[in-house]
């Protein structure tokens, strides 16, 4: 066991899977010599060599479609989109061959390619640095996506990824890579060794693909969220003063929908929140899908919230995002429905 | 807008009921381009990508520093491959018609460009063919039975029932799965020989696409990731002149080859008659062994004409003259090599009309064996389970509810 | 008034925006001089010359980015995506540029571009002609997102699309271009003559962006879809029987609550349908925000009849496609629900 | 994996610690490029693409038939845009440090591009620059402290709060808005340009991005549409040798250069050496004259370097040696028209430092003026309703929602 923050956690799910097999490759722009701009992969290059860590080309498209060259030729790459909101230009090889690939040829060929990305704002990057598009990646028949909260996760999910055959779309929400921040933008800074998901062990180990979990137990209504959002949703529940039951989706496709049925059927009120923007976001699925599953058990609306249906704007990046306050207060309405 | 425009609007040479002008093609003499070494400088051979390398003359005579080692047994089987193609094309064309199947492409006119190319590669290389390489798939023995039923979505479907005609695969024998997206498939096979090299292996990849896709963002990373990488792949433009209505000009043809698209990245590009057996195989050949010794990848740009429509779905009298082909100066590819080597006295008319017959009875009986595994309408029909699997590895808990739903609906679960 | 079918509906109103505005210029593949794969700009070309119907290189990207280029510089560009599935490689001209520029450039800079492509399945296109990626784009904040489903709709809503200073992605069920169909494979075509939407004005006019168009009047229950699903609902609900109200929501994004939320609120019942795969479809959207503004009317679960979370398989196109029986028997469910 | 890689890794000549190594840099003698006809043939003029044109010998003397016919005003003036460019990066650069705005880039070592460039165009022509273009917004009259204003997302935003530091737009001075996303604006200015032509006007485009940026897709929609439709457009590669923290091989450096890149499409390309105002000036005038005459696209490469680090986020001395920009072959942009102007008898080391003196007043005086409009901490604020403005040309019902219920929990709505 060790302290990791999230940055260290990935590296160190890279570091594993390198030296457990061979065919492993690590692929994006910087994340060679320099170790990516996130640092997710520094000193790897120098362990494993020029061959296992490749400097990329800034060509989101070509990275994406040579990986699943490399697949299909038996390598099994993990690439690193240096921001979510420049995965854009990879999209038509993830939708059109990375997801279908192996339906279209009747299981024939696959590429079990990894991409990595951060998203989500609260660091000052504006619109193109900030973006969560996990909703457009969860649409898609045969990938799977996920999206991290802590680095206990982050290594173990990312292994699984790594491991699995099928493609994973695998968001990192760069607020948190270096601690857990509660959406109170007016606290300084935290470290993730206060943190018990900061406990990573050094060695090999999974989380599973699609299971999601149960971060905090509660009677009064359900929170459903994942990424930076889980951490935000407890502050606001003590902040509130509601028993709150937490959900961290993780995996967002496919979707764990035991976990979350049986809570909202305990609970009888739900909440759904995301950092995205909210018209046909990730958020609208896990609505959809509660109200069908628990329909008869549902007090109040579920409710969700979300960034605002705009660009992420620079100046007023505290007004966009789904800060504590803001949970707080949907927190408390949602309780007050009769 | 009262100023007069002045954008440039490219312009075929001839439409509808205009006599038909390739006098825009800029043709060499077979045998005159120069043969450089494998291991030649890219910068020191950029002449081949602006001129055209030929080997067959017009009295179907083999000429020049081109001419091909290939043995009269290989020859004669290039041209069985080539008339079969054709033979499988007409056939399937025919059942299309007959709304048989829901939809075809022909290579009509650009057989040599899959047999001759295909020769050049070992059987190890791995191929991303486009959908008018059909020839490939043929050449590395799909077994037209299982083409067939391929666009039959039958019960014996090798893509189970998922792709529409003509998207075949062939894992075995190294040819990948078709795409219906253009040029996708371009920087994938780019993927796989950086993944060679990675392992270290001596195999090789190559890919097709058409003169219209090459404007495509996949051409450009293709020719961008093979070029910092030195990649070991032969990346193949067929310039049949035609996207689906417009001329390669529409392209950027109008300006310069396609084989120079990759010159200023350092990517040799050679310019080749596409309609030469002797000469498409030769280019490749040099490409393959360019790129299986070190030398990185090459461009070629194969010159034909797609002599049918583009798809069943299209009508070229529309916006091409109907006998341009006739005209094309780099004629019929089948009736170039099969005068070759009647000319070399290794092959006759009779023996050519005698193979056909024979090839059109082989065709025939794949058919009759192919439909016995069902068609679109009449069983034996592909499980419908089949329609949910394969999304994943394993299928994830919301298919398998999807799918018995669907299996309740149609009565085959209570 | 004439009998038009789709294609001469938008044909037409190709043809008047060129005549009236002459910043209007059409730019696509194959749409100059052959008049488009599916004819809808046949003989403009011809009638307007060549810089105004432009064909285009075979590069959807390119064809965003260049019409963006056209906009700024005062054209209004009608842009032509030969299949929704070929949409992809423009993905990232229209999320990162398109749907943004006037909002990162506070107004200054806008490209009224208007993106039409034929979508859905139907016609044995397999799983790369028979897409509907509708909800990727109304995720998108800065676009519109329209889908017709009859001739005078089509022809209206095309011109406001044209003449909206917004940019707007406009999708065309091809399966409806020659005839409506009522989601029964087995029955012979018809066509748009024998259908009151195929009567269509020759000059100009417009349908709104915006609002929804109520259908069917009904008391028992409501169905909310768009596209070639309009017409199979009320086939549906014909054969079941059952006295529903249908709502055709026209455009996509921005959404004409109101008229979903006046409709539920006054049956109870709700089915959202379309053919577009479910997870994270556009109806999670519709779904989410019915329960949230009917909560307390509601009967029943909303139901969702989609395709399903597949790719679209070429042999098994009618079992994918929410098909006529699908939804009466989904209707009849819903019906019994007590 | 137990046979030996060999797949081609892209390797920079020095890493830190090392000497920095320019011995891959193609240089040409100033004076020493032939200047040709602007309506020269693209084919006939290719060793444009290959040579560097440079006007400045190493004396600081002009040679050769580039040398521009510029007065000494004007060279005064470019020399005050580039010192002002200058000054104010530093300015920025160390607001940033401090805390006052998110985040920087500067041009430092790129100067002469932006203003050299820039002093090509006529006022009409639409320019759609890069990241590291604030050069051509100082130059074509932004006004210092409107751009602070943008960078400080305060009340004066030209951007109303929407965009990160330095992402400046001049709708009235023809200056497009600047987006994050590397190589978008290429093909946009190839649009506008191709509209130009579709009206008949006389105006032309520009655009620009870095080497590294060469590798997206847009940069081939670029060069395609501009071959095809012959736009009239001048397309502009900064090569500052670096990316983030890869070389310029990564984005095919190595084999070619950047200026050659549409070769194969028939687009003229320029190598010119970035850091010599007077042949940036020349090469753009005579690409400008080619344009805006019917002579369609040219595709400049200007060889420069990246004095300081990628952004206020990057830490250079990681991934390239110390001084390497101090052993940089072409020099400072600053000093070397300097020492021309000296050389000359147009200016002295004296009125230099007087005009630096100013100039640092100047940004000073702009910097005090633009925090009185606010900061990002410091009141007057921007009203956040703005937040929900320009999604639409009309806010949409749910947006407005949104709004009002952001006011309610900000208590700004009752
Ligand atoms: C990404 C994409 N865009 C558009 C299409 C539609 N389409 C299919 S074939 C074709 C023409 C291709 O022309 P070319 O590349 O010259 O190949 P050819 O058919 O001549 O062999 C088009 C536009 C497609 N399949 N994929
Ligand atoms: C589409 C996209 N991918 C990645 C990035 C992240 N990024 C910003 S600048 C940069 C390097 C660009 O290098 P170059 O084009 O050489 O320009 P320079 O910074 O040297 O001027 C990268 C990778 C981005 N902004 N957009
Ligand atoms: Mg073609
Ligand atoms: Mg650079």
């Amino acid at each position: 066991m060790s302290q990791m923050n999230m940055i260290q956690a990935i590296r160190s799910a890279h570091d594993i899977m390198l030296e457990k097999d061979p065919s492993v490759v690590a692929f994006g722009q910087d994340i060679g010599y320099f170790g990516g701009v996130f640092r997710c992969t520094d000193g790897l290059q120098q362990k494993y060599g020029e061959h296992r860590v490749i400097d990329a080309p800034i060509a989101e498209g070509g990275i994406v479609a040579t990986a699943i060259g490399l697949g299909i030729n038996g390598l099994r790459p993990v690439v690193e989109i240096q921001f979510a909101d420049y995965i854009y230009p990879g999209f038509d090889q993830i939708v059109s061959e990375l997801s279908r690939l192996r339906y279209r040829s009747a299981g024939d060929f696959f590429a079990p390619v990894t991409i990595r990305t951060p998203c989500g704002g609260g660091i000052r990057g504006g619109q193109t640095h900030s973006q969560s598009p996990e909703g457009i990646f969860t649409h898609l028949s045969g990938v799977k996506t996920v999206m991290v909260s802590n680095p206990y996760d982050a290594k173990g999910l990312l292994i699984s990824a790594i491991e699995s055959n099928d493609p994973v779309v695998f968001f990192e929400p760069k607020r948190i890579y270096n601690g857990p921040f509660d959406g109170d933008p007016d606290k300084p800074a935290v470290s993730w060794a206060s943190h018990p998901k900061g406990e990573v062990p050094d060695d090999y180990y999974t989380v599973p693909l699609g299971k999601a979990e149960v971060v905090e137990e509660g009677e009064d209504l359900t929170i459903i969220t994942y990424g930076t959002i889980v951490h935000v949703a407890q502050a606001a529940a003590k902040r509130a003063g509601v028993d709150a039951e937490i959900i961290d989706v993780r995996t967002l496709m496919p979707l764990d929908v035991d976990t979350i049925r049986d809570s909202v059927n305990k609970t009888g009120r739900a909440m759904v929140a995301h950092e995205a923007t909210r018209f046909c976001g990730y958020g609208a699925e896990l609505v959809a899908t509660i109200q069908k599953e628990c329909f008869w058990h549902l007090e109040a609306p579920i409710s969700r919230i979300t960034g605002w249906d705009t660009p992420y704007p620079h100046a007023f990046e505290w007004q966009y995002f789904p800060v504590q306050k803001r949970l707080a207060d949907g927190i408390r309405k949602l309780m007050e429905v009769a | 807008m009262t100023k007069k425009p002045k954008l440039h609007i490219p312009q075929p040479t001839a439409r509808p009921g205009e006599e038909p002008d390739f006098s825009y093609l800029n043709l060499s003499e077979a045998g005159a381009v120069e043969r450089p070494a494998t291991d030649a400088r890219a910068k020191s051979i950029e002449f081949l990508a602006e001129s055209l390398v030929r080997v067959l003359d017009d009295d179907h005579v083999a000429q020049g520093p081109w001419k091909p080692d290939l043995d009269e047994d290989t020859l004669i089987e290039a041209l069985r491959l080539m008339v079969l193609t054709r033979v499988y094309d007409d056939r399937m064309q025919r059942v299309q018609r007959q709304g048989k199947i829901s939809f075809y492409m022909q290579a009509l006119g650009e057989e040599a460009v899959s047999i001759g190319q295909g020769l050049a590669f070992g059987p190890e290389d791995m191929l991303f063919p486009a959908y008018r390489n059909q020839g490939l798939y043929i050449m590395r023995n799909t077994g037209l039975v299982d083409m067939m039923c391929q666009c039959l979505s039958n019960s014996r479907d090798m893509c189970k029932g998922r792709q529409m005609p003509i998207f075949y695969q062939n894992k075995e024998n190294n040819l990948f799965t078709i795409s219906g997206n253009l040029a996708t498939q371009f920087p994938q096979a780019v993927g796989w020989a950086m993944g060679a090299a990675i392992k270290g292996d001596d195999h090789i990849a190559a890919s097709w696409l058409g003169d219209g896709s090459t404007a495509e963002a996949d051409f450009h990373y293709a020719l961008t990731f093979a070029s910092v990488y030195h990649a070991p792949v032969v990346l193949n433009v067929i310039n049949n002149q035609w996207a689906i209505s417009t001329f390669q000009g529409v392209a950027g043809g109008e300006r310069r080859s396609f084989a120079a698209r990759g010159l200023g990245l350092g990517i040799p590009g050679i310019r080749v008659d596409g309609n030469d057996l002797l000469a498409v195989y030769a280019v490749t050949r040099w490409a393959v062994e360019r790129a299986r010794s070190g030398g990185g990848p090459t461009l070629i740009e194969l010159v034909t004409y797609r002599g049918g429509a583009h798809s069943t779905s299209d009508d070229p009298t529309r916006y091409r003259p109907r006998n341009e082909w006739a005209a094309f100066p780099l004629g019929d590819p089948v009736e170039r090599l099969k005068q070759h080597l009647i000319k070399n006295g290794s092959w006759s008319e009779d023996r050519h009309a005698e193979m056909e017959t024979e090839l059109k009875t082989t065709v025939e009986a794949a058919w009759k064996e192919a439909v016995s595994y069902g068609t679109m309408t009449e069983p034996p029909f592909l499980d419908v389970r089949l329609a949910f699997e394969d999304v994943f590895e394993e299928m994830p808990e919301h298919l398998e509810k999807q799918r018995d739903k669907l299996l309740r609906i149609r009565g085959e679960l209570p």
